[in-house]
């Protein structure tokens, strides 16, 4: 065990499964000599070299392109997108390509890769450097979409994430990459896909929150828990293909549900999961489905924090969930 | 840079001297068959489409010298990213014909499930990636397969093609400057036939030709008569070795002529002029060739009869057996979608099944 | 009046606008003498000239990117985009720019610009000709999302499109182009946005659909009305700004609700309306509300009719509305 | 094509014969004082963001020729599609102060209502068009704005800037594609300034030269030293011309260096060599554009002084004013989505406004 933070177990992940097959390579803008503008690369091509780590030019298209071709002809390929609003010029390769070269070609040809990005608010980036696009990829048969919320999640899902037999698009919660530490196994470490994790028990309403979200949400859980209210938080960490049981059995458990996500609130992916509770757990529901959510506006700069989900928001949430 | 362009076959057979790639006579035979078998394979497929039984074609009449002599120098461990008009490379490289009659059909025995429209092949078999729809995509794909040999020290060779229409795509631009960079072993094949559907190649770009295109990467860009297979051939082979031997991409423009409409769905009447198809038949790769061969006594007509049907009868049988092999069964559409299906398309598909058979004849009353 | 097909609406309405208003131009793939691979162009280059309507070069990207521009210079373009599947060269321009150029600029600078694209399935298109993929654009704040099911709709909501300040996301059911015929307004005819349409007036459960869908779920309607099932049919036919009140108040009637949409199910269009259901209006459920959408798998082309949501998935979904 | 690169002024402020643009000295004084002040906007930025009062700066130091002398010779009524190196324009212009420097702070009396970033203006008055962050986006639209134009045959410029990362972006393909095949009235500004953030120019393609780029699309391209406002001005005088008696585009690149770091979040020492920065600096376009004035009697050391301490008096006023001014109020979060807030924006506003204050500063607790 070492105590690191989210960043530095996404780049320990990186380095470990590096170490274990050598057809998986990094690559994106800046992930070289600079390390990354965050840092995840950081040490990988001193370590590895410029054939298995290495900067490419300015084209997210090109990234996504040429990656999907080495997934194609065997290699493990984990892009980087330095940010996720900056991944749209790739978002052909990503849907109409990566997404569905396994089924349009009846599993003759496949494609392994990875797409990390850093996404979400928090940072003081405003407009194009705070966007939450999860839902995009969500809707997209044949990705993977994976997001951690703390240390030993990151590194355990990237790595499942690269042995995993077709695209996952990893997102980071940038907002965390620094402030959220935690103990991580060294070495080997597999979190598996499509198993979310119960972060805290409760008994009064279940609260659905991935990434840096999650962290709110626990604050807003212990000022709950002041005043009486018993608050259970489930993290997906997988949005797609999702854990299904472990958000039906907690709401059947609570009676009572709180989606909270930072994308803009219409068609965001807290709608998929209010939309399967409506499905499937209605019966047990004493209360609506709440969303909170970023409001359906564009990522704003000087109002970011009053865009966010915030404690306030939250606890406003579930309330409603006990007034109908 | 120039605007020339190079051909070797002239006028009646002759060959411009010194040119000549000097290929064995077998290999010049295999050459003319393919082409020969390439337009009767279009012929039937659109002759199917028309029939109605299949649901579209789409022909590379007239490129059958521009596909098959820039496929013909690649090894067989080479690779082809293809677009959806080089029908003659699953035949130069022996495909299963069951394999792309059934294609066409969307019929068991598909290797792609009958998950696309006809002629969006793919065939692991012979290293031809499967073919996707969205113009250009598949021109940086190849570029990274590329850098991954090349990263692998594998001395794989790639080759990509794409029409003149693609040179706009946004996967030209990001594949020809990464392959540049990387010096990726990679060659770019643009054939040149005039016309994206309905829009002239002049309203395409405001550049003379699509082979100076290379110069905004760095990289060779080569301008050849695509209805001359031995031009073609052997500027494909120079580009081939040049690739395997490290020094990087090159880009071919073959000038040619999309002979029919651009697809089963089109009509090239509509928007284009008579007389620029004849100008062009006057230079219909086939023939050219058969002249060439001709003068060499490699050709006869009774050989090319018999070698016609000879593959008509494979290719009848053939789609005899995919006509017969019909559709997938329903459960096979939640396939492929991951390597094991998730729980959501595993319910989905028992959904379905309990809604028993195919809703394809007629809907029958669902009780309520 | 005029008999018209969906696709001559189209047409129409476009020749409308550009008679009355010079600033509108038409331009794409195949727009100009060929007059659409659809025929929704057919006679406008001949009347107003190659000025006015005319054909780009194959790149979705220059299209949106010099539609913008256009518009921000204050032109009123339409751009057609061959197939929605092949939009996504231009995923960037749309999501990045058309829908934040208001909103970044402080209203400064404006979008008002129309892309018309014939989507979803029905045509043996297959993989890639076939794909609904409405659900993207609904989830990018500062578009609009407009789907027509009839002829009149087609035209009246394309003008008011063209007419709109903002940037319209126009969606034509390729399916019903010219399947669908019905009576068109001659010359001016505005449907304005924002605004469902209550397609068939029922009591024992709603039917939300639109687009090719409405038709189908016609179809349903007549059948469960034999049955005894009377079914309300709501056609939002604006995604994005939705007319919330037309669906919640004939969901607080009926008490039930089904969503149908030919896209993949998860995180799709139907999910929102789902989640605005189970959040507003969940007193008045007296069962789950139940999608009927697309498989979570990417357009097959063999099976495309098991695929879409027929008449008897249709008639299965709303039974399980009454057996929870 | 050649990668020859154009220069005027030669070392000690001389110039080449025969090629002076031969400017009017209030002109030449204009530009100079322009340059000068954009720096010290650049300097009081970084410092500003330094200091934890603005979230972010970007400069463009050692890039003041290469914008202002490209600027110059539009006319007012000509418009820009700006990326975010370019602060000299709107100083250029007489854009408001203030409406900068609200900007940066995001607060109130920044036309774009702290939406976005530092750096990232919106300013109508000077047809200055809202910079975005994605790379190469204003490309392909200062090609349509300049389409439009030309349909309505007004008589409109546009000018539009990216660096040499920009040139691999999906837009410079496109956008410079459309351009050319319309012969629309733009054009395209490549500041090379060699490094996109840490990849080096070497590494972003394979070309040797940005200009060359030009020949794909069949437009000019011309090469210049970007640290020469003469030579630029020249260049793009000539450029801004051609476009406006209706000869089409033209892609100029201006070879210059970004002397300091990407922007406030970068340092450059961890990727590039100090003596790489000593090398330019001995090129620096302020020093070597003062050298010409002074030889040409128009420059001394105290009207710079003063020009300077005048500057710096209006922004230091600016500032203040600025910062003072506050963020924009929690009701305008949802204005400008669309012309008119949506029924649901409504609602949002309302709910957000019942919970009543900016959560900016501590939670407060929410009684459950
Ligand atoms: C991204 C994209 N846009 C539009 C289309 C529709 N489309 C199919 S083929 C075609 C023209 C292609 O022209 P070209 O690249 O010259 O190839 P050719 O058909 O002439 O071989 C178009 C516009 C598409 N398939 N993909
Ligand atoms: C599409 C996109 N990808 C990545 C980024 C992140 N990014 C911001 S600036 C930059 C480098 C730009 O280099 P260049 O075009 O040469 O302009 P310069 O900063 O040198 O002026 C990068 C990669 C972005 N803003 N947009
Ligand atoms: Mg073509
Ligand atoms: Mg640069």
């Amino acid at each position: 065990m070492a105590n690191m933070t989210l960043l530095g177990a996404v780049n320990d992940a990186m380095a470990t499964e590096m170490r274990n097959d050598d057809r998986v390579v990094v690559f994106g803008e800046d992930v070289g000599k600079k390390g990354g503008v965050f840092g995840a690369t950081v040490g990988l091509q001193d370590e590895f070299g410029t054939d298995r780590c290495f900067d490419t030019p300015l084209s997210e298209c090109g990234i996504i392109g040429t990656g999907i071709g080495m997934a194609v002809y065997g290699m493990r390929p984990v892009a980087e997108i330095q940010f996720l609003d900056f991944i749209y010029p790739a978002f052909d390769q990503i849907v109409s390509e990566a997404a569905k070269m396994r089924y349009r070609s009846g599993g003759e040809y496949t494609c392994p890769m990875v797409i990390r990005s850093p996404y979400g608010g928090g940072i003081r980036g405003g407009h194009y450097h705070s966007q939450s696009s999860e839902a995009y990829f969500c809707h997209t048969p044949g990705l993977k979409v994976v997001i951690p919320s703390t240390p030993a999640d990151a590194k355990g899902l990237l790595i499942a994430s690269i042995r995993d037999e077709d695209p996952v698009m990893f997102l980071e919660p940038k907002r965390i990459y620094r402030t959220v530490k935690g103990e991580v196994p060294e070495g080997e470490h597999v979190v598996p896909l499509s198993k979310g994790r119960v972060v805290r028990e409760g008994t009064d309403c279940t609260v659905v929150a991935y990434g840096a979200m999650v962290h709110i949400c626990e604050q807003a859980a212990e000022q709950a828990a002041k005043q009486g209210r018993n608050l259970e938080i489930v993290d997906p960490r997988t949005l797609v293909p999702l854990d299904e049981d472990i958000i039906l059995s907690s709401v059947k458990k609570t009676g009572r549900c709180v989606v909270v996500y930072e994308a803009p609130k219409t068609c965001g992916y807290g709608a998929e999961i209010a939309a399967l509770i409506a499905e499937q757990v209605i019966e047990y529901l004493e209360g609506p489905v709440v969303r909170v959510a970023g409001f359906d506006t564009p990522f704003p700069y000087a109002l970011e924090n009053l865009y966010m989900p915030d404690v306030r928001r939250i606890l406003e949430g579930v309330q409603r969930t006990f007034t109908w | 840079m120039t605007s020339e362009v190079l051909t070797i076959l002239e006028k009646d057979g002759k060959v411009q001297k010194g040119k000549d790639p000097n290929l064995s006579d077998d290999r010049l035979r295999l050459l003319f068959a393919t082409m020969v078998k390439a337009r009767i394979l279009d012929e039937r497929g659109l002759t199917l489409q028309r029939q109605g039984r299949i649901g579209f074609y789409l022909q590379a009449l007239g490129q059958e010298a521009s596909h098959v002599g820039s496929a013909a120098p690649m090894l067989d461990s080479d690779w082809f990213f293809p677009a959806y008009r080089q029908p003659g490379i699953p035949l130069l490289r022996g495909a299963e014909l069951d394999q792309i009659v059934c294609e066409w059909f969307g019929h068991q025995g598909d290797p792609s499930k009958g998950r696309q429209m006809p002629v969006h092949y793919s065939l692991r078999s012979i290293n031809f990636v499967s073919i996707s729809s969205p113009i250009g995509t598949q021109i940086s794909q190849a570029a990274g397969a590329a850098m991954a040999a090349k990263i692998r020290k594998e001395d794989t060779v790639f080759m990509t093609y794409f029409g003149d229409g693609g040179t706009s795509s946004n996967d030209f631009h990001a594949g020809l400057n990464f392959a540049a960079v990387y010096k990726a072993p990679v060659v770019f094949i643009c054939e040149n036939n005039q016309w994206a559907i309905s829009v002239p190649a002049s309203r395409q770009t405001g550049s003379e030709t699509m082979a100076q295109k290379a110069v905004a990467y760095g990289m060779p860009g080569i301008r050849v008569d695509g209805n001359d297979v031995l031009a073609v051939y052997r500027v494909c082979q120079e580009a081939v070795d040049r690739a395997r031997k490290g020094e990087g991409p090159t880009m071919v423009e073959t000038v040619t002529y999309r002979m029919g409409s651009h697809s089963s769905s089109d009509d090239a009447s509509r928007y284009r002029d008579e007389e620029e198809y004849e100008r062009w038949k006057q230079r219909d790769p086939i023939v050219r060739f058969q002249e060439y061969l001709a003068r060499r006594k490699l050709w006869t007509a009774e050989w090319q009869a018999e070698l016609e049907q000879e593959f008509k009868d494979q290719l009848n049988a053939a789609i005899k057996r995919a006509e017969a092999a019909g559709k997938p069964e329903l459960g096979s559409m939640f396939d492929d979608v991951y390597l094991k299906p998730s729980a959501q398309l595993l319910a989905q598909r028992t959904q379905l099944q309990s809604l028993g058979g195919a809703a394809d004849e007629e809907i029958g009353e669902f009780p309520l």
